[in-house]
């Protein structure tokens, strides 16, 4: 039997060429269906939009005091608002604070739904059932109904917040899932080895259940964006949320309650605009979604 | 549906409408005292008469059930006498028995004129049936310019249907209530008080009315109303039935009119390219009139740096009020001509030339500057600091719900960042949160309505009165400090005032409960000027009655500027307006 | 080395809100093991064989009874004092397709327990690589070819192979192997059969070897003891070669004779005794555990149950627990003898 | 076999019990927990009201006189009191009285709205769930082919899109651009209700959008669990073992359908339950008089009674679901039925 | 009911599966000639991924996508070309003449109705008038296995345990009366003594009711005990095909010996016993080329790397390798192709 003493280097340089074969597997599952390039790209572009989108204007949008609900043209692709301010520059510079709360919803239900899950079924015993217990409560709640009595308690005052109460609200069908997840996986022999091993709990969460949840549980944090996108913007929508200058639920707000957007075609720009932002959203996640499992999925990444 | 609604109008005429003070509830009762209550004004819903909307004068009324009525010249006691062919919907006549009942009843309720507090001003103090269609309420000690106006609107309810609320010895409760001032009286007062649920749960099984009309149904959707036979003027009433339509926001009634289904809508505001579309609609007119009604600005004055005139002064100069009114009620308001806490209509009929000597606050960029400068504010990089150095920055506050004032308070906030004064616009959830928060002196800067007419008491206490500290306790006035029973604005107690000397403005306000006419011009045109001068709060826009009308099914609607147009369109028609299109 | 006296373990399961029902998963098993030996345990599916292996392996407890490591009862002690002891025992999974995470490299698996090792043992970092390497080499594997791969890019041998380097990353005195090669090709099987026993004599790992097919425990080295598991008791128990050609017993009679002849090259054995099949397990706990079974039962069986125990008759190395024990020759015989 | 019936049937009563048991915590806690957020609002609703009432042109008299009866409805003691007066009158299944609509007992006021949501409710999941079933067997079957994978991505982006995006553009289709359906109200009051053509037509009618657009919000869901239980099912060994034994065509497509559906009735009994809740956004957009809108009408209104009986039907809606689905599961799948650890 | 007790002859040629895969399609049986005596009991062993189950598949032209017989033909006497059939012909050859027992019978049975419900599915299927006989019939099979038949068709499959649900599983393929029945894994995952008892019902219906079998196994030992012959497969080829006892006895072929060494037994001598070396081929890593045992072969000639060796009778067998047998004798008693 030899044995070879092998320079640090060697782990090092295997990680990498671990990291280059990841995004490699990535890049093969991509191009495997052009949609999901499309999905990418869409989700890339709202990415860009959201960073350097408020970059592109002015702090204080232009307003052009004579084009009140000006039809599309050439210098406003889809129209002005109430105001005369561009809708399309309103849609890019709104789109951040929309995609902020998404993002710091889907971080908090995710990290919070993740936890209590892992948590419930890693421990079993007393205190998953009382995980489970709290997680029925938090199902059994009825989310929009609470928010809208939330919201007249709480002041929504940054997206931070905005996203921890949505997180707050929303981690129970994550928490229910990822117990169920961990559950089963805690029965795979390679999580019983680790055990078994005297492995720290650390590891065995970390290394082991984790990045086998992880096309799950990446899958529910896009899903969760837009969840949270809607959410925010339905509220918005709905009015109960404090103002914002641009703001794609204050645009929805504005163009069906002030505008007449459902009543006279005039608006009807000023609606739509945000609505078609929130079908592509939507359309670039649910194509992205899809590469998930084949991404996370080493066997499936490789062919 | 309006396909639907005109099949159905084809063997009926049929009057679509909508009510403007209500949405329509279909578990509500038929109760006129239940502020819900599945009963129409002017359709089924009867008072002794209608207000006529003047500017000035809240004492002329419309001949309703009342035919006519008589003041003691001191104004303490009025006669009123009944129309003589009044009947209910059931055929029984109306007696003054049922207005003794509804009087009876509305002490239960509380209010002004009914009020169980001998010492509120125009309370009544003794109503007493003269003869069948006679009856005479006298007014308490303390009166008050409005009791007539009050009296006057008393809904009538027939006793045969609602005397039974009233226990036995009502009305000697009624009597220890009003003048025991011990314990007995406050055992009355309970017990008088104590049948408000009763009065307001009540519901009877089917509607009876002494107006033009009788409720047939109602569901959550709309109420339908036919006509009733019984009805004292029932040959001046065109339609058979009258629709009356539920709407949750304004949008609704938008389509409503676009598709012309409605032949009368009261006041709605509209935004510029809807209006295009109504007045598109065939048969379709707008009516306008005045409505005392104005929005403003108004300033915490107990927050830094509003306490400072200056600033407020300021910040009037950079409102282009003409911007804002166009964004935000376009054909609902016109621009505030200045802020005299009246509305333009009544405060040129009030001030006369006094209202053109008041500073107009146009657009003025330079004098806004020198106003901040004096208030020790500074500039730095283009932006505008408080005097330490220290950030400034404007926060406007509305409620989320109320669409123009969010356009407005936007506009006003662009328009403020364009000459160097950040702003931005803060909402609050739903209105009440808004208005408890505002109570409780939280907002710097947030909208409140002012301006309301025509009694000029009601006009200024809006400015000087609870909201800024001034309360009415048992017929005695109090001034409270700022942050508490409800005073947000936080304005001073007295002002100098040019001529006049120190003034206590809440102190005057009171006194135009009661003051003679001549003395009330005097008061009003003092307030005007501390408020075009003080600037508690920033006149925005008056609000313009804006109604619509379809002609294309029925004819006769008022003219613009009618005093009739703040009546419900079942006054039109009791009053012999309305017509069928003859074809 | 490790002892196990009177194991017991019930399982109660949940059936609704009041409702429980208990399944006797082991009834009082004591056995021993020594430093390098073997201990094989067989019976049919659901005698408790898992269970035991878990229990030995500290991944479950026991109801009553005691485990002994080294000289330490195990019961007396924390679980977080107990964890360094049943280090020392380390498991090897049935399933090696779920016993490797399919989302690591199998260097990623083999580093995380070395890097512990490391740490305890004070040994410096680039140990880890070497010696993930030496063990690959160890199990019979190339570790050049291995270790950047993921798991299912290996066949199932090499798996099983990987799997017994990872369980001794902890330098670990016994290895409990759990049906561990009954999913891998015939062909393949013996390699790791032979593994296990080359570790016993080369490193003098103790081998707890758990199987439902009683060929495969004669594979893992001289000197080992076989334990006949029914039903969660320990019904025979001797030295491997002795029990499997002179069974007394009769269910390890009958489960030798259900073990298929390989016609051609071997023939039937006497005494073949038709085995019954399992019936409903729920049904009777008095008696004998098999007496419903047995072809020989009689009235005593139904009514007492033999415990396990020396027989007079027979050598001192073997026990059984039977009324009527006789030594059956039925297993197959050379097809030329 | 009697007894093994019996025995059954105990098993499923301690299940239906303890079901039971613990919804009725469940609701008792969310009962606490809305009480306690609803009693902590901020906002006076008699001055709402009249400052409302001040908006739509009416006297500051007459807007005090009908205002000024509401304070008596306000909720008086201290909290304690409040909520043990609360819990009190639940258990008689009362709910107090509703103070935006004074003088009615919220019960009414709920039971009337509850029947308005129930009705689009129900059709809309129960269209969606034939729709999406189908379309998602289809969708399965044809998963490789370009028809199933359009059909898929649809079913992908409507579950993904938010319903009032749904509602806001079929309202602007159908009742703005081309206006051939009413764009809000349940039904016109010209018509006597009862059986009659005309007021079923009408109901009809107004039920269209509301329902066609729950109906897509709920589709892409259907459609996508469908197909991943009609793929998953396909991979099971006794569809190809059918298959093999030569059943027919239509045999084997019902086995499959069959299994696959199974775990969706369940999803559907909590979907329905879920959808009480959901329905705040569509009864908002189409003026639709149900639960949601009058737990948003109970909410700006501050009208606590309304405001908590609201949200505690709902919610009741929600954990009843729950149980239903649960005991469905049992019920329908021999597999839980038996109760054993098969 | 009267049966006609000539059993039909099975004769697959030149068969060919592929199955689509990302690195194009790839033959997982290539090139398979077997022939089943009428009335004989065929075993197929082979590692996994031999091709064994596409092979059983086949038989009833039932390569499931992404998979599809490209060349060869099965001719089944009284049938002709299984692999010409299509549509409704094909669905009533499939359950009425040809049965088939799934590899994992456990389950092969819809979980939501009862045996019985299933039965009457498949009685409507194949057009049988009289139901209750159908069903009788079941009940009498289903008997003639050691079962309670009238419980049995009242269950669920979960409801049974393994050894029962195959046993339902062989009633379905023979209750229509096939003659040619297909077992694929009849015993995997079943305990030794349920395993015995399958096997012996396997045995003794298939003489009683004149069939032709095939059961497909990886477990040497399991046929050993039914099979009259053996084929052995590796690689998707048949590499030995010949009379049980003589394949087993005396294998001519490296692969054959191999796999008969590897095989734990109960008797015989520990140190012969060896495992393969290599790993088992799939689809991916077959060699394109030559004999496809060639790399795990301990007699390979240079002849084996270029080309594939036909399949040649010899010894009684066929055989295909190119090392030259020990006895050439031609085939006498029965046909082996
Ligand atoms: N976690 C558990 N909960 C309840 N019962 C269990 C549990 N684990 C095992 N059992 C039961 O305990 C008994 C013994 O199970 P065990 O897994 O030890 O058997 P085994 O001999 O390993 O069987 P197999 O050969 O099938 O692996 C069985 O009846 C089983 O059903
Ligand atoms: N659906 C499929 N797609 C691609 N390759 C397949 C598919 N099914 C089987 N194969 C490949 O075909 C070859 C033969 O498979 P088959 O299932 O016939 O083997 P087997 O001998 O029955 O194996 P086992 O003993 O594991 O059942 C294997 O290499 C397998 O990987
Ligand atoms: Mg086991
Ligand atoms: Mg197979
Ligand atoms: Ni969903």
């Amino acid at each position: 039997m030899t044995v070879t003493a092998l320079p640090g280097a060697a782990g090092r340089s295997r990680r990498a060429t671990l990291r280059r074969n990841f995004w490699r597997g990535v890049w093969r599952v991509l191009r495997r269906k052009p949609s999901r390039m499309a999905g990418v790209a869409i989700c890339a572009l709202f990415a860009v939009m959201g960073v350097a989108g408020p970059l592109l204007y002015p702090a204080h949008l232009p307003r052009d005091d004579d084009a009140l609900y000006a039809p599309p043209s050439l210098s406003h692709p889809f129209g002005t608002d109430f105001e005369g301010t561009d809708v399309l520059a309103l849609v890019v510079t709104g789109s951040r604070y929309v995609l902020l709360t998404g993002l710091a919803t889907a971080v908090i239900t995710v990290a919070l739904g993740t936890a209590v899950g892992l948590f419930a079924g890693f421990r079993r015993g007393w205190q998953d059932t009382l995980l489970m217990r709290l997680t029925d409560l938090n199902l059994a709640i009825p989310g929009l109904p609470l928010l809208l009595v939330l919201s007249t308690v709480w002041k929504f005052e940054s997206p931070l917040e905005m996203g921890l109460v949505l997180g707050l609200l929303g981690w129970g069908g994550i928490a229910r899932a990822v117990r169920s997840q961990t559950l089963s996986l805690r029965e795979r022999g390679f999580i019983e080895a680790a055990r078994g091993l005297g492995l720290p709990t650390t590891h065995i969460i970390g290394r082991e259940l984790l990045p086998s949840m992880a096309p799950y549980i990446a899958m529910n944090m896009l899903i969760a964006v837009t969840g949270a996108v809607y959410a925010q913007v339905g509220l918005f929508f709905l009015g109960v949320l404090p103002f914002e200058a641009n703001n794609w639920g204050v645009m929805l707000n504005l163009a069906v309650f002030s505008g007449g957007a459902l009543t006279t075609p005039a608006a009807l720009p000023y609606l739509l605009a945000p609505l078609l932002a929130i079908l592509l959203l939507t359309l670039g996640i649910v194509l992205v979604v899809d590469a998930m499992d084949e991404i996370f999925n080493p066997r499936l990444r490789e062919e | 549906g309006g396909a639907a609604a005109t099949d159905a109008g084809a063997e009926v005429d049929v009057y679509t409408t909508i009510d403007g003070t209500k949405q329509i509830n279909a578990s509500a009762p038929i109760n006129p005292f239940n502020p819900v209550g599945s009963v129409f004004t002017g359709y089924n819903g009867m008072a002794l008469a209608w207000a006529r909307n003047h500017p000035t004068d809240p004492n002329r009324f419309y001949p309703a059930l009342a035919r006519s009525w008589t003041q003691s010249p001191d104004g303490a006691q009025v006669d009123i006498h009944l129309q003589p062919e009044a009947r209910w919907s059931d055929g029984k006549p109306v007696t003054s028995e049922d207005v003794r009942v509804s009087i009876g009843l509305a002490y239960t309720q509380g209010g002004t004129a009914y009020a169980l507090d001998p010492k509120a001003a125009g309370a009544a103090a003794d109503v007493r049936v003269l003869d069948a269609k006679t009856i005479r309420v006298t007014q308490g000690a303390n009166r008050s310019a409005a009791f007539l106006a009050n009296l006057l609107s008393t809904v009538v309810v027939p006793a045969h249907v609602y005397g039974a609320l009233l226990p036995r010895g009502f009305w000697d409760t009624l009597k220890v209530a009003q003048h025991d001032r011990g314990p007995a009286g406050e055992r009355a007062k309970a017990v008088i008080t104590g049948l408000a649920d009763k009065v307001i749960a009540f519901s009877p099984e089917q509607d009876v009315s002494a107006g033009p009309f009788v409720l047939e149904r109602v569901n959550p959707g709309a109420a339908l109303l036919r006509r009733n036979p019984y009805f004292y003027n029932s040959r001046a009433i065109g339609p058979d039935k009258v629709k009356v339509l539920n709407y949750t926001g304004n949008e609704q009634i938008w389509n409503y009119l676009i598709s012309g289904q409605l032949d009368n809508a009261p006041f709605t505001s509209v935004p510029a390219a809807v209006m295009e579309r109504i007045r598109g609609a065939r048969g379709s007119q707008v009516i306008t009139g005045y409505s005392p009604v104005a929005t403003s600005l108004a300033f915490n004055q107990s927050h830094k740096p509003y306490d400072n005139v200056h600033v407020r002064r300021a910040l009037a100069y950079l409102i282009d009020r003409e911007q804002v009114t166009r964004i935000a009620a376009p054909e609902g308001g016109t621009p505030a001509a200045t802020t005299s806490g009246i509305h333009a209509k009544a405060a040129r009929a009030w001030l006369g030339d006094g209202f053109a000597e008041l500073e107009p606050y146009r657009l003025d960029p330079a004098k806004a500057a020198a106003e901040l400068r004096a208030a020790g504010m500074k500039l730095r990089d283009g932006r505008w600091t408080m005097p330490d150095g220290s950030p400034w920055k404007v926060e406007i506050h509305v409620p989320a719900s109320f669409s123009d004032w969010v356009s407005a308070a936007k506009s006003i906030s662009s328009g403020l960042g364009d000459h160097g004064i950040d702003a931005t616009v803060l909402t609050a959830a739903d209105y009440s949160l808004y208005l408890s928060e505002l109570a409780k002196g939280e907002y710097d800067l947030g909208f409140w309505l002012i301006g309301l007419g025509p009694s000029p008491y009601n006009i200024f206490q809006r400015l000087f009165g609870q909201a800024n500290g001034w309360q009415m306790f048992g017929g005695r006035l109090t001034h409270v400090p700022p942050g508490t029973g409800g005073n947000w604005m936080g304005g001073p107690r007295t002002v100098e005032v040019a001529g006049e000397g120190l003034v206590d403005p809440g102190e005057l306000t009171s006194r135009l409960n009661y003051v003679s006419p001549g003395e009330q011009r005097r008061i009003v045109g003092v307030l005007a000027r501390i408020a075009n001068e003080q600037l508690p709060a920033v006149q925005l826009w008056d609000y313009v009655n804006t109604q619509f009308v379809n002609t294309s099914r029925y004819t006769g609607f008022p003219p613009d500027d009618s005093e009739m147009l703040r009546l419900s369109s079942g006054v039109w028609m009791q009053l012999g307006m309305i017509r069928k299109r003859q074809p | 080395m490790i002892t196990g006296t009177a194991i017991t373990k019930t399982f109660r399961q949940r059936g609704g809100v009041l409702g429980h029902r208990e399944v006797p998963a082991l009834r009082g098993v004591d056995f021993a093991i020594e430093r390098g030996g073997a201990v094989c345990f067989i019976g049919e599916s659901g005698c408790g064989k898992t269970t035991l292996g878990r229990i030995i392996a500290g991944l479950e407890t026991c109801d009553s009874g005691e485990i002994v490591i080294d000289g330490t009862p195990m019961s007396g002690l924390s679980p977080r004092r107990r964890r360094p002891y049943f280090r020392r025992v380390q498991m090897i999974h049935q399933d090696p397709y779920s016993a490797l995470n399919p989302t690591r490299t199998i260097h990623q698996t083999l580093r995380a327990p070395l890097a512990l090792r490391a740490r305890q043992t004070g040994r410096p970092k680039p140990w880890i690589d070497a010696r993930a390497e030496e063990l690959l080499a160890l199990v019979g594997i190339d570790p050049g070819y291995v270790l950047p791969r993921y798991p299912h890019q290996l066949s199932g041998g090499m798996r099983q192979r990987v799997v017994i380097a990872r369980a001794l990353t902890m330098d670990p005195e016994a290895l409990v192997a759990d049906e561990a090669v009954s999913m891998i090709d015939v062909s393949l099987r013996l390699g790791i059969l032979a593994l296990l026993r080359r570790l016993r004599e080369q490193l003098g790992v103790g081998v707890l070897f758990i199987t439902h097919d009683i060929a495969t425990a004669r594979y893992i080295g001289d000197e080992s003891e076989l334990y006949v598991l029914y039903r969660g008791q320990v019904v025979e128990h001797g030295p491997t070669e002795t029990v499997i050609n002179e069974p007394v017993h009769p269910y390890t009679q009958s489960l030798l004779s259900a073990t298929p002849v390989l016609h051609g090259l071997e023939r039937p054995g006497p005494d073949r005794i038709v085995p019954t099949e399992a019936l409903d397990e729920r049904h009777g706990d008095a008696g004998c555990l098999f007496a419903r079974r047995c072809p020989l039962a009689t009235e005593r069986c139904e009514r007492d149950r033999p415990v396990l125990g020396h027989d007079p008759a027979y050598p001192t190395t073997q026990r059984h627990a039977c009324f009527h024990p006789r030594r059956r020759q039925v297993i197959p015989l050379a097809a030329g003898a | 076999m009697t007894r093994a019936t019996a025995n059954r049937a105990g098993a499923l009563a301690r299940r239906v019990a303890g079901h039971v048991a613990r919804g009725l915590v469940m609701i008792w806690l969310v009962a606490t927990i809305s009480f306690v957020i609803i009693r902590e609002i901020p906002g006076d609703p008699v001055l709402a009201m009249y400052e409302s009432m001040l908006q739509k042109g009416m006297s500051p008299d007459q807007a005090e006189r009908a205002t000024a009866v509401l304070y008596g409805f306000l909720p008086k003691g201290s909290l304690w009191e409040q909520y043990t007066g609360y819990m009190g009158s639940l258990l008689h299944f009362d709910l107090g009285r509703s103070l935006s609509t004074p003088g009615v007992e919220v019960t009414s006021l709920i039971g009337s709205a509850a029947s308005w949501t129930v009705l689009p409710v129900l059709a809309g999941t129960l269209l969606s769930f034939l729709l999406g079933v189908t379309m998602g067997v289809y969708a399965a079957v044809r998963r490789s082919g370009r028809l199933g994978d359009l059909l898929a991505l649809s079913g992908s982006l409507l579950h993904g899109v938010p319903v009032y995006v749904i509602g806001l553009l079929l309202t602007a289709i159908f009742a703005t651009l081309w206006p051939i359906l009413p764009s809000g109200g349940p039904v016109d009051v010209e018509f006597t209700p009862g059986l009659n053509a005309g007021y079923l037509g009408s109901l009809v009618r107004h039920a269209v959008l509301p329902v066609v657009t729950y109906t897509l919000a709920s589709y892409g869901g259907w459609i996508l669990a469908m197909k991943s239980n009609v793929v998953t099912v396909l991979g099971d060994d006794f569809i190809l073992a059918a298959e093999l034994r030569g059943l027919r065509r239509g045999i084997v497509f019902r086995y499959l359908a069959r299994n696959a559906i199974l775990p969706l009735f369940t999803i559907l009994a909590l979907s329905i339950g879920m959808l009480f809740g959901g329905s705040i956004f569509i009864e908002e957009i189409f003026n639709y008089p149900g639960l949601g809108l009058l737990l948003v009408n109970s909410i700006s209104s501050r009208d606590y009674a309304l405001m908590g009986g609201t949200f505690l039907v709902i919610t009741i809606g929600i954990v009843v679901a729950n149980i239903v689905a649960d005991l469905l599961y049992s019920v329908i799948d021999p597999r839980v039925r038996s109760g054993g650890t098969a | 009911m009267e049966r006609h007790l000539t059993a039909p002859g099975v004769r697959i040629r030149g068969l060919t599966v592929v199955y689509n895969t990302p690195s194009g399609e790839l033959p997982a049986v290539s090139g398979v000639d077997l022939t089943l005596a009428p009335g004989t009991i065929t075993g197929v062993v082979g590692e996994s991924g031999s091709g064994k189950s596409t092979l059983a598949l086949s038989m009833l032209n039932a390569v499931q996508p992404p998979g599809r017989i490209s060349a060869g033909s099965v001719e089944i006497d009284g049938l002709g070309d299984v692999v010409r059939l299509r549509g409704e012909e094909l669905r009533r050859t499939r359950g009425r003449k040809v049965g088939y027992v799934f590899q994992a019978a456990q389950n092969s049975l819809n979980p939501l109705k009862t045996i019985g419900a299933q039965l009457l599915d498949l009685g409507r299927s194949h057009d049988v008038g009289d139901l209750r006989a159908l069903v009788r019939d079941a009940r009498e099979l289903l008997g003639r296995m050691g079962m309670d038949g009238a419980r049995v068709l009242d269950s669920r499959q979960h409801e049974l345990s393994g050894g029962m649900r195959q046993r339902v599983g062989i009633m379905f393929a023979l209750v229509l009366d096939a003659r040619v029945v297909v077992l694929d894994e009849p015993t995997t995952a079943l305990d030794m003594i349920t395993q015995a008892t399958i096997l012996r019902i396997i045995r003794e219906v298939h003489d009683e009711r004149a069939l032709t079998t095939l059961v497909i196994t990886h477990d040497v030992g399991a046929v050993a005990e039914v099979a009259d012959d053996l084929a052995v497969m590796y690689g998707g080829r048949v590499v030995e095909h010949g009379p049980v006892a003589e394949v087993l006895g005396a294998p001519e072929h490296p692969y054959t010996r191999g796999l008969i060494r590897a095989i734990p037994r109960l008797s015989g001598d520990l140190g012969l016993a060896r495992a393969l070396p290599g790993r088992p081929p799939t689809l991916g890593t077959l060699p394109a080329a030559g004999c496809v045992f060639r790399e795990r072969c301990e007699s390979s000639l240079d002849l084996c790397r270029t080309a594939e060796p036909v399949p040649a009778a010899r010894a009684g067998r066929t055989v295909a390798c190119h090392l030259p047998g020990p006895h050439a004798v031609p085939v006498k008693r029965k046909e082996y192709a």
